[in-house]
């Protein structure tokens, strides 16, 4: 099984902070898990072709193979700083 | 140093921390909290990080900031957690020996790091309604974000 | 307010004085004594300015500034007196909805004040000696200065 | 008699922060008050190119009237904010 964790709007979308996802085999990718997420979570769909994913302190890439040891952590579109890309900080 | 914090934020600090005697200026930029959002009444907001690799792209921004402008210092400090109105969310500081230099940084900064942190911003609508605010897809997204590189450490 | 002050600057006040709640950016540009010019050791210096016509062309130029850019807040203030290293000579404060505006504004400020400023650094040099630092002329010098009009209102 | 003042690096080479300059009669220019300066205080010849004028707190040019009521006030080059152009704040 892997952890798979929500941040900002998708925590809301899911419902939850996290989610078990089982892993057929180890050798499975990115892309593989976010497929089987949206069979479990369909209000997912819509956000997943924008979110980026990462474990640990990097980010990852939809086609690299998923470590099973540590969560995978789903990130929607960034709003630091301040306000959106016309106007704020 | 801890760049992501709860705790709020202060100029006179972040200023004392990039103390250097070689600068003959400095640069500071400040996000705060406005009062309205797309002619909605904001009464404040929530900000939430994803901190392992919240800390790590701050960290490697400032080093970037650097060495791309040649300026001594750079730092930057993000608040997370509930903010009012007026209050300030984010901090960059720059220190350099020339003036264009600082200002081009510590624009630069600001404007990278909307690109690449993994904060998020809840609005709280003075209507009571609250809502999270679209943004920018990290680099990895399956739509484009600003490079569709790997990793974030060396864009 | 008094904008030329033998007193120490202080960000923090600056940027109490300006708090503005339709404000998400603000920029503060400071301007810090070096160790170094051209190659010598510089221990401290002295600032001195025609006062009345100082403080007359710094409201006018936040006023410009203002305008200019847009802003909603702009303020600038110079020390005058003796300055150790390190010590902060001038700030200049932008507060605007917008951030690059507030970059923008807080550049043109500081560039303008030193092309229209009556404001006079004398370095103290390690080795003892002092001296003026030339500058640039202002705009009515018989050699021109940045602009050759009249005035300094309305440039 | 006009009081004549002198900021910066002009205190220095004049050697005082204010002088009396003759006016023969209350017509008189900036160009000329600083021609009779010129006779008085040779050191100050190499300067006066790059000097502004003011009265109060306003700039005068160089060929506008003297208020003879009001000291004539000898501005040298500027250098406010910090270092010079190619450097500093």
């Amino acid at each position: 099984m892997l952890d798979v964790q929500f941040y900002g709007v998708l925590e809301q979308v899911a419902g939850t902070r996290s989610l078990q996802v089982e892993l057929v085999d180890d050798a499975v990718t990115v892309d593989q898990v976010l497929e089987r997420l949206r069979g479990q979570v369909p209000a997912l769909s819509e956000h997943l072709p924008r979110v980026a994913c990462a474990q640990g302190d990097a980010l990852v890439r939809r086609a690299d193979p998923v470590d099973p040891t540590r969560p995978l952590v789903l990130l929607p579109p960034v709003s630091g700083g301040a306000m959106g890309t016309q106007e704020g900080s | 140093m801890q760049r992501i914090t709860r705790e709020p934020l202060d100029v006179a600090s972040l200023l004392g921390d990039t103390e250097n005697d070689t600068c003959g200026a400095f640069v500071v930029f400040g996000g705060t909290v406005r009062n309205h959002h797309q002619g909605r009444g904001v009464a404040g907001m929530r900000y939430s990080a994803y901190e392992p690799m919240a800390e790590r792209v701050l960290e490697e921004l400032e080093e970037e900031t650097r060495r791309r402008f040649g300026v001594a210092e750079c730092r930057i400090v993000h608040r997370i957690g509930e903010l009012g109105i007026g209050e300030t969310s984010v901090l960059v500081a720059v220190r350099s020996a020339h003036r264009g230099d600082a200002f081009s940084a510590g624009q630069y900064a600001i404007d990278t790091l909307k690109e690449r942190l993994p904060v998020w911003k809840e609005d709280f609508y003075t209507d009571g309604s609250r809502g999270y605010q679209d943004g920018t897809p990290l680099a990895t997204a399956g739509v484009a974000g600003p490079d569709d590189g790997g990793g974030h450490g060396d864009r």
